[in-house]
Formats: structure tokens, sequence, C-alpha cells
């Protein structure tokens, strides 16, 4: 699992190390009721090699990506840039991926914009 | 005959006053023991220290030098050992032009409660250059006839 | 003044309103957007990975097809704007991106972030002005209370978009003030909408779209403005209709008379 | 040639163990120039100093060369011997024997040529060594402190006691600095002013001491002991001398809509202002932006009522010039802008504040008159929110300051305390990364805000703070409770970072005094030399330096002041002797010494010399002030030319050292 950590600190760019754990990165973020784990705990996890609880959670999927932790973190730490990377650590594992076609036609409605999908199948599959 | 004659380099190190020397000092306090090829020029800053004097070294026949300053940001004189590691910079790269190994000369930076490092520093060094053995010397050919 | 113009997957069809209004504004104001040839969709969502190059193939053949019309490059869409002034980014910053796209793409002059980037907000408040825009507004819109929606996209990360302050952002509210209408600043304007789980998670996109129009609505807006398809969307469609919700190329339309004209 | 003397210590058996002294000490008597060589149990003894010095008297000796302990241990003791005996005290040089051969080395073969070649580089120093003399330079004995705050007050007054005259220069209208705008300090929670105010007074009845308000120091020029600084006294409009302080001018003045810095601009004052009721000096001052008689000639009320005579529109800024023998920079420090932490929502409510602005709104003589009430609608808030750290401990990017700013944790607990202590029907909630509190009393303090105040203090940071309808929305993260929370709140309170004042970067330049990149005044060195500045007879007193609370701030006020005081009760300053100089014969005047010179110490003058058939040739040359030299030689590796040398390191000498030592 070590490696798995690597990778993710690698592919992300992110040294945990910068974290000085004060939690603002969780205070910012907007979806942190619908995550079972926390910006903050992305950071710390990751640092302490706990990279398989991560891989399980929903939490990577309900990010919302609006950089709102990686602004704000006093530190620079960038906790956006780990959870994706958490995200791609599952998805490019073979029939791992989070979205499939055959869903999207149930998804859609008339005024959803192709933007909603295309990011979707970015964020979601390899 | 040349059998016991291990080859023993001659090491000049430039310390600066107020922190290297001072770490010199404290590891001969604590009793750490280094070569007595080193022998310690105290100057009063490594900014003191000119090119000119590693080049004179070389020349006389020394294997390597070692200089030694206080820690970036902790000089006695605010920034002379900046000026000293832009200028060894420089001279790394002359030397390197001359042909002479790059490891026979370094900087470090000894604070005066680092007697450990000191000695650490200077067990490593010449163990350095006694593996690149004898250097050649620098030689003005004006003095030769 | 002729730009190149990137419009991106949604303004061609569920966002055309963005599109239209914005091409016409600009008509009017003398400047020309001349769409890019063959542009491809630039994949909506900016991909963080360092080891990702082929997902960011497509905004680089835009900057690419840009700097070879040697014209700035306009975007509109908040998303395509994120994207490719992130490529951008990492194209002239980040070596082994640059390398790698470069190799792939094989092209005769290797690309390394020469072109420049312009929001069409950045082209009326730095190329245009917002004084000179404010002479040519020929409706005003006097009265109107509007809430600029900035939302993440065309914000964070500040280091890279350089927009405005992440914060406390003022060029929509400029923008409002220019059309003659009242700017309401509201603290949810750069807040998310949760757009993006929309099609995973709907009720927390709608709490979260109604979170950032009440904040609106009680801070006095009746109006709001935002140049996003997918904020649109969301709050429109998840946003319970609390407040009307319009692109902001249609209030320049409006303002400039353009729309009139068209209708 | 040079008559040395060698004289070889055993240190009993510290040395005598691994090296064999009688050797080193024959062998060094077969140096060239070396008259006489012996070796002895103790030379530092009195009987070994009694030796050295017999011997210089009977040999003529002109250079000594002991080899022994480090010099850092002895050299002072060998210089004082030899200086008794006739001898220049410069003339002595030590071989370090003890600490960098026997000590290090367990083979008295090795020792023993080691230490030989030691003697031998000492020696063929000794030879090329020449006799300096210490200059001296007088001493102004009148000091100048920069900075009117507690640091600068404790400072002059301390130096004044001590009987030495001192001017405050203080570029506010009136000295007390920012504690005058604290209501209660930390962890006594007595009243700022109460303690601050007689000190003020202190400093203006006192004789030696000199306030000059309003001003600001416009040049320095000089060294220690000699400094000569130019004082721009800004125009007041209002006769010093004059004014009684009565403040009728400030009740008449129409223009009341000015922001009154002194609360922050949390209410208004008048163009013509005394700053608050205990200020030093007690004058009026006008304000040239608001005032509608400087701005458009009508008007002239305050010369109407002021019975004093005191207004005077016509009054130009006055430029003096003093001398000082020392100098101290006590500057203090300011908040950070909120401006670039708008996630807070600074700029969109008046219920978001920073501390200070809290400061103001509990203090009896604040806007609020004491009573806490919300800024936006003078209510009396029941759900407060302190946020810690905001601005401090970033990582050095544009927004924030990497560093701890010190005081914020203390002070945030004092509010959270006087808060719940005031209006026990409020809600204090405080959000800290990690509470600091290292201090007399200090964690006791914290411990009674929670566990006796009842103050809710939460581990986690603020992420978002939204105003509507009359609230402010709080989201933040409670990291120990593992949730977000959403508070609804009625005011925030933002302890900001601190940053020096702006003031104090050109005050380095012109000091020529270094600071951190933080634009922190540089200490000499940072644990045994806390109070001075590298450059000489410049001292740092308080928050210019380091964050600091009152405590700290006056302790390192006396520090600087008894420092102070030392530098002016001499007469004369020895000077090292062992500083750069400069053959002007060789020197190309390219000013390459002066730029690397980090005290200023190197000048250019224009000097005659005389050159072929008769004629003067004018040239420029470097010329080194041996006052404010500090003898680092940067200078003399700079200089292209070669021009540049340093006394007791000489080129000559370390090239000698180092033929001796590769031999």
């Amino acid at each position: 699992m070590s490696d798995m950590t690597e990778i993710v600190k690698r592919i992300s760019g992110v040294n945990p190390r910068k974290c000085m754990k004060c939690g603002k990165c969780s205070a910012a973020c907007p979806a942190y009721d619908e995550m079972d784990y926390h910006p903050h705990q992305f950071v710390d996890m990751v640092e302490n090699g706990r990279l398989e609880e991560l891989m399980d959670s929903k939490g990577i999927y309900m990010c919302l990506s609006c950089f709102a932790c990686l602004e704000r973190c006093p530190r620079s730490v960038e906790p956006a840039k780990l959870i994706e990377a958490v995200r791609l650590a599952v998805v490019r594992q073979q029939d791992k991926n989070h979205l499939k076609p055959e869903q999207i036609p149930g998804l859609l409605d008339a005024e959803l914009p192709q933007q909603a999908i295309t990011s979707a199948f970015r964020k979601y599959r390899k | 005959m040349q059998v016991n004659q291990e080859f023993k380099p001659t090491i000049v190190a430039f310390c600066c006053n107020w922190c290297s020397y001072a770490g010199a000092d404290l590891s001969g306090t604590n009793r750490l023991q280094y070569p007595a090829n080193v022998k310690i020029i105290r100057i009063p800053c490594s900014c003191r220290l000119n090119p000119m004097f590693i080049l004179r070294a070389f020349q006389r026949g020394a294997d390597g030098v070692i200089l030694c300053g206080c820690h970036p940001g902790d000089c006695h004189y605010t920034t002379g050992n900046y000026y000293a590691r832009r200028r060894m910079t420089l001279l790394f790269s002359m030397l390197d032009f001359l042909g002479i190994e790059r490891e026979r000369t370094r900087v470090e930076w000894v604070s005066a409660a680092e007697g450990a490092k000191f000695a650490a520093t200077m067990n490593e060094f010449v163990e350095t250059v006694t593996k690149l053995g004898e250097n050649k010397r620098l030689e003005d050919l004006r003095c030769k006839s | 003044m002729t730009y190149s113009y990137f419009p991106g997957c949604t303004l061609k069809t569920k966002g055309k309103d963005l599109d239209i209004w914005g091409r016409a504004s600009m008509e009017a104001l003398g400047v020309t957007l001349e769409e890019l040839p063959q542009w491809q969709c630039c994949g909506a969502v900016y991909p963080q990975a360092k080891d990702e190059i082929a997902t960011k193939l497509s905004s680089v053949r835009a900057l690419v097809s840009a700097r070879d019309q040697g014209r700035d490059l306009v975007t509109l869409c908040s998303a395509c704007h994120h994207v490719i002034k992130r490529v951008n980014c990492d194209m002239a910053q980040d070596e082994y991106i640059r390398t790698r796209a470069n190799n792939y793409l094989q092209l005769e002059t290797p690309y390394a972030g020469e072109t420049k980037v312009l929001h069409y907000l950045e082209v009326l408040r730095d190329e245009i002005g917002f004084d000179k825009l404010k002479e040519q507004v020929k409706r005003p819109l006097a009265g109107r209370k509007i809430g600029a929606y900035y939302g993440c996209l065309l914000l964070r990360p500040s280091k890279e978009l350089k927009f405005d302050d992440p914060e406390n952002p003022t060029i929509m509210e400029d923008f409002i003030r220019a059309l003659g209408a009242e700017p309401v600043v509201y603290a949810m304007r750069n807040e998310c909408c949760g757009g993006y789980t929309t099609l995973e998670n709907k009720p927390y996109a709608a709490k979260q779209a109604g979170k950032v129009l009440d904040n609106a609505a009680n801070c006095g807006a009746a109006e709001i403005i935002t140049a996003c398809p997918l904020c649109m969307y969301n709050l429109k469609e998840n946003g319970g209709g609390r407040l009307p919700v319009k692109y902001f190329t249609e209030l320049l339309a409006e303002a400039l008379g353009v729309k009139e004209a068209e209708a | 040639m040079q008559k040395i003397g060698v004289f070889v210590c055993w240190c009993g058996s510290n040395i005598a163990a691994t090296v064999d002294v009688q050797a080193v000490s024959d062998a060094l008597a077969k140096e060239p120039g070396v008259v006489f060589s012996t070796n002895y149990q103790y030379m530092c003894s009195q009987a070994g100093q009694d030796m050295i010095q017999d011997t210089i008297k009977e040999y003529g000796l002109t250079g000594v060369v002991v080899c022994s302990c480090s010099p850092r241990m002895h050299e002072a003791t060998f210089r004082k011997t030899c200086e008794k005996a006739g001898l220049n005290p410069y003339m002595v040089e030590i071989a370090n024997i003890r600490e960098q051969c026997s000590w290090i080395h367990k083979d008295k073969e090795t020792g023993t040529e080691k230490a030989i070649i030691l003697g031998r580089a000492a020696i063929a120093k000794v030879h090329l060594n020449a006799p300096l003399t210490a200059g001296q330079s007088p001493v102004t004995k009148r000091a100048l402190v920069i900075g009117g705050g507690i640091a600068g007050i404790q400072t002059a007054l301390d130096i004044a006691e001590a009987g030495f005259p001192v001017d405050i220069v203080e570029t506010k209208p009136t000295i007390g600095g920012k504690m005058t705008q604290i209501d209660k300090t930390f962890p006594t929670l007595d009243c700022a002013a109460c303690i601050l105010t007689p000190k003020m007074v202190d400093a203006a009845q006192n004789e030696n001491i000199n306030i000059l308000s309003y001003s600001e120091v416009e040049s320095v020029k000089g060294f220690v002991g000699n400094f000569t600084v130019t004082i721009r006294r800004k125009a007041r409009y209002v006769d010093e001398t004059k004014c009684t302080g009565c403040g009728l001018c400030t009740e008449k003045c129409p223009q009341k809509k000015v922001p009154n810095e002194f609360n922050l601009g949390l209410d208004n004052r008048r163009a013509i202002y005394i700053p608050f009721a205990q200020a030093v000096p007690k004058v009026a001052t006008i304000d040239p932006n608001y005032c509608t008689m400087l701005k458009t000639g009508k008007c002239g009320v305050c010369s109407k009522v002021c019975t004093a005579g005191a207004i005077d529109y016509k009054q130009q800024d006055e430029l003096i010039e003093r001398e000082y023998g020392a100098i101290v920079a006590a500057t203090g420090f300011n908040p950070i802008s909120m401006d670039k932490f708008d996630e807070f929502a600074y700029s969109q409510s008046p219920d978001v504040v920073t501390s200070l602005e809290f400061e103001r709104l509990m203090n009896a003589a604040g806007p609020t008159g004491g009573t806490l009430l919300r800024p936006s609608d003078g209510t009396h808030p029941h759900t407060l929110v302190f946020v810690q750290c905001v601005g401090s401990r970033c990582d050095g990017g544009e927004k924030g300051k990497p560093y701890c700013s010190k005081i914020c944790c203390m002070y945030t607990a004092k509010h959270a305390m006087l808060t719940r202590e005031k209006y026990p029907d409020t809600d204090v909630y405080v959000f800290y990364i990690d509470v600091r509190t290292p201090g007399k009393n200090f964690d006791e303090f914290y411990r009674r805000a929670v566990e006796e105040y009842g103050v809710h203090y939460i581990k986690g940071m603020v992420g978002k703070v939204v105003p509507e309808n009359g609230k402010l929305k709080v989201q933040a993260s409670d990291l120990l409770g593992g949730q977000q929370l959403h508070i609804d709140a009625d005011m925030v309170v933002l302890a900001a970072a601190i940053e020096p004042d702006k003031s104090a970067r050109p005050l380095a330049t012109m000091l020529t005094a270094s600071m951190d990149t933080n634009d922190f005044f540089t200490e000499a060195h940072p644990k045994l030399r806390p109070v001075e500045s590298p450059t000489a007879g410049v001292f740092l007193s308080g928050a210019c330096q380091g964050p600091k609370d009152i405590p700290d701030t006056v302790a390192q006020a006396g520090a600087a002041a008894a420092k102070v005081i030392g530098l002016l009760s001499k007469d004369q300053l020895t000077c090292n002797p062992c500083v750069a100089n400069s053959n002007e014969l060789m020197c190309n005047g390219c000013s390459a010494c002066e730029k690397v010179c980090p005290y200023g110490a190197i000048t250019y003058i224009d000097k005659d010399f005389r050159g072929p058939n008769r004629t003067t040739l004018r040239r420029r040359v470097a010329q080194v002030n041996p006052a404010v030299c500090q003898g680092c030689g940067a200078c003399t590796v700079a200089c292209p030319s070669g021009a540049m040398d340093l006394k007791g390191f000489s080129n000559a000498q370390i090239m000698a050292e180092v033929d001796a030592i590769c031999k």
C-alpha cells in the first residue's frame, strides 16, 4: 500500500508534511457533510499511509473540485489535488470506473449542459 | 620501500573565527578525532577567503582545501558567508577548468555548537581526498627556467 | 480588434445564449471574436494529476492554433477558461508536461505557453475598459439590483488564474456598474454552487444552489448573472426559481441595445 | 628581520601527553628569525607570563609565538602580557596545539609533527605582523530613540535615569504607541492606560528627555558614537509652545467627518485634533488633508477660538540636525491588512473586526464608551467568534506571514474572558490551531478562560463567513469533534498577524542595519546579543526586532537602554585595529569594496596625487573609516586591484601560513 501512497503523492505533487493541521480546508469545504473523509483527513491519512481507507471512501466522488481548500490553505498544501489523485488511483484500476456510459441516459434532462456529462466522464472514469 | 608509506594528503582548512573555528575547538574539547592532515587557518569571516589563497595552497602542494563558515543567515557580519558562497561557486568552475577534481575543494557551514559535525566533515573530507590520491601541483611556469 | 475565440461544447448547445449575446455584444463594441477552426472540447474539468497528458492535449491544440494565428485567445465559459488557462500555465511552467505534450503533438514549432488566454470579462476590463464600455451603453439598466455569481472556476486557484482577488472579486460588480445597474455584493458569490455533483447527488446540488441564491436574495439582489453554463443550469433548475439567473453576456447585450435589435 | 620568541606550553599533561613539547620547541628554534624557544608547564600561569616578559626584555623580541590552547582562550591574556613588557600586543600569534592538535590525536608522533607545522605557520605569520594601534573615537553623549511607543518610552526613561540626554522621535502627534489603544493587559487584566500614561508623563517631565512628536528621521550619517541625524518636524500648524491643550478648537472645528485613526476609523474626529485625552505632548494638530482653511483658505474657526493664539496656518516643515552617540530603533508593529482574507468578510461587514478594533470597542475611552456594541447596528452581540492565526503561520506567499505573531493567543483569551465577564449572556467561540501560552501565568490565564469563564475553545479554523440578514454565518471545522460547524454569530473578531511598521525598512537602510525577510531588524546575535543591531551603535527595542508582548518589550527596552548607557558612559571608543585599509596608490576607484561592505565603512574621496613632471593627478580612492569597519574582510576579496587589505589578517600573512602548512 505504501507504493500507492507514493504514487498518490507523486501524481498530486502534494507534500502532506507541509500541513500544520489547522483544518481550514475542511472549514472551507462546501461538501463537508457529503464526505465520509474530509479534506484535512486526506492530507493526514496520505501522510500516514492509510490510502486503502481513502480509496474505499465515497467522499472522493463528492469533492466538487471547487478549490476552496486549495485557495484558503495557509500552507499551500493543496488538498484538492490529493483528493483527485486518490480518485484516480481508484478509477485507473481495471473495472473501477465510477460512471458507466449506460447510466447516462437515465441521468439526462432537457436542460442539462454537455459540460456536466463531459466533466463527470473525466472525473469518474478512465 | 614504499610499503609503509601510505598516502597522507595535505589539507588546509580555512575557518571563520566566529563559528567554525569555535566548532573546531569544540570538537577538540570533546576529544573527537580527525586526521592530523587537516591544518586550520583562522580567518575573521568566510568572506575573507580570497580564492587566491586556495590556488596558492594547490600551488604549494595541498591535496585538498576546505572552507568552513557560519550557517547562511548566521554570519557574524550578516552577509559575509553569502559572499563566500558566491565566490566559491565561481572558483569551483575555474578549478573545473583547470582540471582539479571538484571533490578537492569544499565549502561547509559549521556552527560553534557543531563540534561533532566539524570532526565528521573533516574525517569524510580526508577520506575523499585520500581516495583521489596526490594532487597535481599547480605550477607557475614563469618561475621555471 | 480581432481575437481568437474558443466557445466550447456547451456554448454550441445548451448554453447558446452565453455565446450568441457574447459575440453580438463584442461586435457592437468593435471587437471581432473569430472562432478557432476545428476546436475540440476542452474536457470541462482540469486534470490536476501531474502525469495526465492526453487529457490536456485538446486545450494545447486550441492554444497552438491561436498562437499560429498570432492572436490572444478569448474564452467565455468559466470551465473552458479554467481548463485552458491552467493548461497554458502547465505548458509554460511544467517541463515534464511541456515535453510530453510537445513530443506527442509533433508540432512544427513546439509550444511553451506563448498564447495569452483572456476571459471575455478580462477583455472588457483590461482591453476595452469599463469606462469605455459605460460610454457605449445605450440602455442603462438603471434601478436593477444584480448579484454577480462568480462560482469557483474563474477565481481559483488564484495563483494560476490571476483573474481577480479570489476572496473579494470586483470585476463583475464593476461590469454591472458600467451597465448602469447596481451590483449587490454577497459573500456566497465565490462559493461553489455544487453543479458538478448534479448527476450524482442532485439534492446536494440543490441545497448548495439554494444557499447561494438565498444569500444573494437576502442581500438585496433581484437577479443573478453568471459566466458558467453549469452554474446556470444548477442555479436555475436546482435552485427552485428563487431568483432569475442570466448569462452576463445577455445583460451586456441588453444594455448595449443589441438584444432588442436582434429580437 | 623579526626577533621571535617561541613559547610552547605543556598545559600540564593536556598538551604534553600527546605532543613532545621538547621536540616542538627544539624544532621551532631552528626556524628563521627565532632567537629563543622554550617550553613550560603552564604558560598562562604567572610564572609563565613572567618568563615571556623577561625574555622579551632580555632578547629584545619583536614577535612572540605561543604554542598553547585556542586563541579564543588566552590570546587576550598573552597580548596583555606582551604589552606590559613593551611589545605591541598585535605582535603575538597563537598556535593552537591543544584543541586542534593534542586533544584530537592519540599518536604522539603525529601530534608532535602537526604541532611543529602549526608553530611554523604562526612563526611565518608573525614575521609579517606589524604593530597595530587601536584607534580612538569620541562619543557624543546623547541618544536618539526612534519610536515613542512603550518600547521607546522605556528605553528613553532608562537612559535618562542614567543621566544622559535622549531624544524621542515619534511620527504621530503623541507618544504612547499601540499600548494607548489597548484596553486591558494580559495576564493581569490591569488597564493599559493606567500603567502607560504615568510613564508618558514621566517621559515628558524628565529633563533629560526631549520629545519630538509628529517628526520623522530624514537621514542618518556617521558611525558609532558619532551619528548625525536629520529630523523632519512636520508642520502641525499649531505652535507647540503656545498651545495649552484646552481642546476648544477640537470642539469648534466644523469639519467633523475625519476618520479617527486612534479608534481605527470606528468613529470620527475633527480636522484639528488631540488624539486622546492623555496625549503627550497635549497639543492640537491640524490634519492638512481635511482642514478647510488649509485646503481652500476659507474657515479659520480654530484660530478664532484659540485664546492662546497658537494656530499658525503658515507653519512649514522644519529640518533639524543633531548629533548622537547611539541610536535605538523602536518602530514597533501594526496588524496586517485584512484585504487578502475576505473569506472572513472583513470588507463586507462592519461586524467583522480585527482584535485591535475590538480593543477599542471594549475600551471606556473608545467609540462606544466601553459598552460592547455591534458597529453595524449598535446592538448588543450575543454570539462572538474569535479566529486565531489570521495571516500568521502562512507559508510565505503574498498572503500572510510565515511567523507566529506570538501575542494573539493571549490577547484572544483576554478578549474572550473579558467578554464573558462583562456579558455573561454571550456565547464565545475561539477557533485555534494551537494555543501557545509560554510565559509566566499565561497558561493558567488561558485555562481560566476555558474553565471559569466557559469560553468554547475549538480546535479548527474558520473557512468562510457569510453576512446575511444581520447575522454572520460562520462555517468552521471542529477537528476534535469531527464535524463542520455552522454558527450564526453576531460578531467575528480576527486575530490579525502583526508586521513591522512600514517605516522600519527605509530606516534600516539609513542606519545600514540589517533586516530579515519579514522586515524585522536582525540582532547582532540571536541569543547572546539580542538588543544590538550588527551595526555598531544601533540598538533594538520592542517589536521592531520580532513579535513581542508588553512585558517582553519592556524587558528588551531596558536591556537596550543598558547597552546604550554602556556606550555613552565611555569618553572614547577603542576600535578593533584589525580593520581594512586601502592602498591608495593601487586603488582604481571602482566602488566594488563599497558595495560589499555591510557597515557602510567605505567611502570614496577625490584625492590629489603627484604625477610625472610635477603634475597633479586627481583620483577617486577608497577610504575606510576604522571606527566603523568591523574587520570582516569582504572588501579585500572584492577589490580587483588588490589595494584593499585587512590588518592582522593580510593577504601576505595568510599566504605565509598556507605556505608553511603546505611545505
